[in-house]
């Protein structure tokens, strides 16, 4: 085990499939010379060469639609979005071009990319450079969507997502990169796609969250262990294909649940599970599910409104005792 | 004047002259099909603009890339593939390029490197720039053919896909098919200038506009263009001068034109007529062995359509085959 | 009242908007001299002139972009899209600039800005062509989100949303362009952005759905009123802002319901219902909700297998039959 | 000679050169602010680029409207807004133009027909093109100021701006702000061309370069270009040539440029200086008329600073509010 960032592990990642693939390129705003916006791609350009490591314009459709042009060649491109809410100039060739393609040849084109780069708040930007696209992505077929907490997660399901031969949607969290976790030294070290992974166990509630969240997430059921409520925590890691299995397996233990989101609640990650708990799950509820959400507001600038915009640990910790009827 | 058929041979001129026909005819069908019901949805014919696929793809080489728009069924045949496989997409049969599950608009061939059949409007500009990426990449020497029209030529993600593909120098020749309308509105009335292949020049692009009725300009200036780009000198643009003789799609009234402008353009600068005229001239062949082309072209149609009428609908489970690869093979 | 089709009544509602407020115009690709795409604004280039009905090229990121400007400036676009399909291309002007900019400038830039044309599934269009966007806009604050059924409410609507200060989402359905409804004379008819509609009553279970959709939910209505199943069917016409108390008052006197529409089901609007239901309405539910969605797949051309793929009135025969415990 | 100052009065250019002042002590003063963790998120200092807007704004007459990107203070200096108003915004606080909740990049004032301040690059380009489509439908002789960087002139959504501006001939001037880099990419590595002006000639529209470090070039070059745009000709594009003296934002270390290459420019050809020396040169003011501006102009920044640091951040009911209008006028 080796204590790395968030950054350090999906570089790692890239780096290693890089090594193991000649397929494998990066591509985005300022991914080569300036190594990364965010430095997660730090030294790829000294390793790989300008050939494997390109720089972009500032042109999302255009790079994004070459991208998956690439991909459609069988080259195994990663395109990072200096954000992802800069996706949404590139997204008709996300959907209609990478996620669609696969299905609308009969199974001959095939589109091995993944669209990477950090997603949804990060610190006091303003509500054109803090939206979480969670739930459109998940929301299409054709596309796979991850989400990691942990860097041993980010490494191991970034290395999926570029062996994957579907288009991966891959979102980061900038507030996460600085983040140090253990990571196995393996360089196989790999993680599946589609597993939620129960990261504290409990038995009173379930606490069913994704990326930055799950630290809150944590920090909540600490708080509440000391107030004698014992709370599993999920981390869902892929949010297309979701797996259902773990969170209901987790349910029929706990009968209680709360979904963690930071992006906006209608139609968010939380409906979706509320709407699946309903039908896989809803004899073994005694209440039910409380979804914690980012407010259903653009996000503010100013510090004050900024921390009431997003999910605290707090608003975590009353949602549990809610469903639990403590309060 | 024997230079007007570039020195090609007459075998080479005839598979140019039945390739054409064969495009015309299965579009002619394909309206007639539609018309019956077999055919559904939007159906975009290509008549019209024969000489351009056809032209440009002659001197295309193996492993070279096509890409183009939803108006995609000619661009098929001159790559190569099997009418019955268009035939049979565009009637939502399993024998169809996409098992029946793309339909006109979408339509793709590995084996021929044919990269689809987009419907999205200038979808198929940067996707074709990143084929050509593709090609750098691998240094394969292959060229990417682009194809789009007058109306998607307006989309911004042309622009940043030609200044990637200049920058980056790729192998790509863009083709915009003037056939000058976008739907139902004019060029002078969706663009501020009437022509578009000067555009690149923003992009250190060089353009050049083609007489496309004409199948042996289209082929001197695709050479041109060619040598520019296999010499590893990055884009080149050329403009087609066409037109389109069916509605946009088939809901089209064309209300938007004259009859007299469609009717002086079939009489008098038809592409097929233009080619028939010149082998004729130049003794290429006979009235009599083009007819015996032409039956050929008949018949084999009626045995693509035969084909496709017997061809099944994909059977239920293929509604979710294909959304997502399956593979057992994790970790790869 | 007159028999109106749906196309006919999109269109009065543009034409009697236009002669009351001479800041309402229309823009979009084939909208003048074409009359429309799908002639819905046939007759409006003739009757207001060239100054107000403007074709514009095929470029949905720019034009959008200038609608929003012009909304910016008090101007009262009406911005059609040919197919919300090609929204995906000029999704972040309405997003980014359209729904945020209130919030952002704090409450001084205003955007009156209607984006309308048909949405999801059309026939034998392909997977590029038949995307429904109701989840995707009404996740986002900012915006008003609409998706009419009948005739009368296409009109009323587009009348409200055209007067509304905000941006609206516009979201019609080409096969329903062509269906007849019975349409108030008064010009002045107008129906409130953000009510549902209890379009029949009933007792045993509810039906709650939008667009095209409620059409088969009446007629699956009818044929379980003939097996002795008496059906509720809601028509939301609104999708944001939702609205939970109608769909509440429905439950806590059927105490069962089902949720019907044509996209996709994950993160849907069944899930955000789903979701809202358990808060609101937990006590009085007598079986889990049931969703009724498109299939999660892209849309097929063939033509079985496009049956397949979204709902049919017998799939929602069999979602009541389900809640109803009568198998 | 006289003639560089364009027959300015005394009053007119010492007030160009104040504002020149303000907008560059405002910036500091931002920066130290952001070191002080009083400002946070973005923050993209203009330092560097001040004749551009200043100059152009300059020419605008009342009713013009002006639209940028997200290195928007010292455009809303040179549209005469209060810098109270601006810094208030970076720090977060109810006086901000925004009341706190836009932050640096998203600022606006109808009152001052400035329609910010927009984060998404390019997004101002169709947004500005359509605050001029509004001009022209009112016929109220209003011109549109749409500024963008050199990285966004890339932007496909240019394109589609140009086209649509010069096909309805719209009021627009395009200001192609060329600091030479986008981001951490000079225009070598991010662009086909050096230069962006030619790039509307491929839509008809004219286009020029002008040194943006000389603020009566600057007005030169507009005036010329307004003349064109309020004849009722349509939209022009100017291209300044200007430099960037700070990171990108504030957490560039700007490692993609010598420290010599910044010096030299900031020595040699700093717009300020520039504009101080042609004042001396002309005998418009002397050394000690200008000290006496420079120490106003930093006395009304402290004031500023002491303001801002006064308001309050906005109360926790703001969160909810300004998301929709609230209006209780149904049917209207
Ligand atoms: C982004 C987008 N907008 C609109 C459409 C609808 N549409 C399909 S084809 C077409 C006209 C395209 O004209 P042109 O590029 O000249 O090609 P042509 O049809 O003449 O071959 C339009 C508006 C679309 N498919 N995609
Ligand atoms: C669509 C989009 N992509 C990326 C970004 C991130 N970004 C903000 S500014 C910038 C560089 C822009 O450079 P330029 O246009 O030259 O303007 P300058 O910053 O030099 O004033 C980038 C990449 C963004 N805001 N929007
Ligand atoms: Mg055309
Ligand atoms: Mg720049």
């Amino acid at each position: 085990m080796a204590l790395l960032t968030v950054r350090e592990a999906l570089r790692d990642a890239m780096a290693e499939e890089m090594r193991r693939d000649p397929k494998v390129f990066v591509m985005g705003e300022e991914v080569a010379q300036y190594q990364g916006a965010y430095k997660v791609t730090q030294g790829l350009l000294e390793e790989f060469g300008e050939g494997r490591v390109m720089d972009t314009p500032i042109t999302e459709y255009g790079f994004a639609g070459v991208g998956v042009g690439a991909a459609f060649k069988g080259l195994k491109p990663i395109v990072e979005f200096m954000t992802f809410n800069f996706s949404m100039q590139a997204i008709d060739h996300i959907i209609n071009s990478a996620a669609k393609t696969l299905y609308m040849s009969g199974g001959q084109m095939t589109c091995p990319i993944v669209f990477r780069g950090p997603n949804g708040v990060a610190s006091r930007v303003g509500a054109q450079h803090s939206q979480c696209f969670a739930s459109w992505y998940s929301h299409c077929p054709g596309i796979k969507v991850v989400a990691p907490y942990s860097a041993a997660d980010a490494k191991g399901l970034l290395k999926s997502a570029i062996r994957d031969p579907n288009p991966v949607v891959f979102l980061e969290n900038e507030l996460m990169y600085g983040r140090s976790f253990e990571v196995p030294d393996d360089p196989d070290y790999i993680v599946p796609l589609g597993k939620a992974s129960v990261v504290r166990e409990g038995t009173d509630a379930t606490i069913v969250t994704f990326s930055l969240a799950v630290g809150k997430a944590l920090e909540a059921a600490d708080r509440l262990a000391s107030q004698g409520v014992n709370v599993e925590v999920i981390d869902l890691r892929t949010l297309r294909p979701l797996d259902i299995d773990t969170i209901v397996a987790s349910i029929q233990k706990t009968n209680r649940i709360v979904t963690v989101e930071e992006g906006w609640p209608q139609s968010g990650i939380g409906a979706e599970i509320a709407a699946q708990v309903m039908t896989h799950a809803f004899d073994f509820l005694d209440a039910p599910l409380e979804r914690v959400t980012g407010k259903d507001v653009p996000l503010p600038y100013a510090a004050n409104l900024e921390r009431l915009a997003i999910p605290q640990v707090d608003d975590i910790t009353a949602a549990i005792r809610k469903v639990c009827y403590k309060n | 004047m024997k230079n007007k058929l570039r020195g090609q041979s007459k075998e080479q001129l005839l598979k140019l002259y039945y390739e054409m026909l064969l495009i015309r005819r299965l579009e002619e069908k394909s309206g007639q099909l539609y018309g019956m019901g077999k055919i559904a949805g939007f159906c975009h014919l290509y008549i019209g603009q024969e000489a351009v696929v056809t032209g440009i793809q002659s001197l295309a080489k193996e492993g070279d890339s096509v890409i183009t728009g939803y108006r995609d069924h000619g661009h098929m045949i001159a790559c190569g593939l099997d009418p019955r496989g268009v035939l049979a997409e565009l009637m939502g049969r399993i024998d169809g390029l996409s098992k029946g599950k793309g339909g006109s608009m979408h339509m793709f061939s590995k084996e021929k490197t044919f990269y689809g059949g987009h419907g999205i409007v200038g979808a198929q500009v940067p996707l074709g720039t990143g084929l050509a990426l593709a090609h750098k990449y691998e240094n394969d020497g292959g060229v990417v053919f682009a194809y789009f029209g007058d109306g998607a030529a307006n989309q911004g993600q042309v622009y940043e896909a030609y200044n990637m593909a200049s920058l980056w120098k790729l192998p790509i020749l863009y083709i915009i098919e003037n056939n000058h309308y976008s739907m139902g509105t004019s060029v002078a009335r969706h663009s501020a200038t009437d022509h578009f292949y000067s555009r690149g020049a923003g992009f250190n692009i060089p353009g050049e506009l083609v007489n496309g009725m004409d199948l042996f300009d289209v082929q001197t200036a695709t050479e041109k263009a060619l040598a520019h780009i296999r010499a590893g000198k990055g884009p080149y643009i050329l403009e087609m001068d066409t037109y389109r003789y069916k509605g946009h799609s088939m809901s089209d009234p064309g209300r938007y034109r004259s009859k007299e402008e469609v009717d002086t353009i079939k009489q008098d600068n038809d592409p097929l007529s233009n080619c028939k005229r010149d082998l004729l001239a130049h003794g290429v062949a006979t009235e009599a062995e083009l007819k015996v082309l032409e039956q050929k072209v008949k018949q084999e149609m009626d045995e693509v359509v035969n084909f496709c009428e017997a061809s099944p609908e994909p059977e239920a489970h293929e509604l979710y085959t294909d959304v997502l690869i399956e593979d057992k093979q994790w970790p790869y």
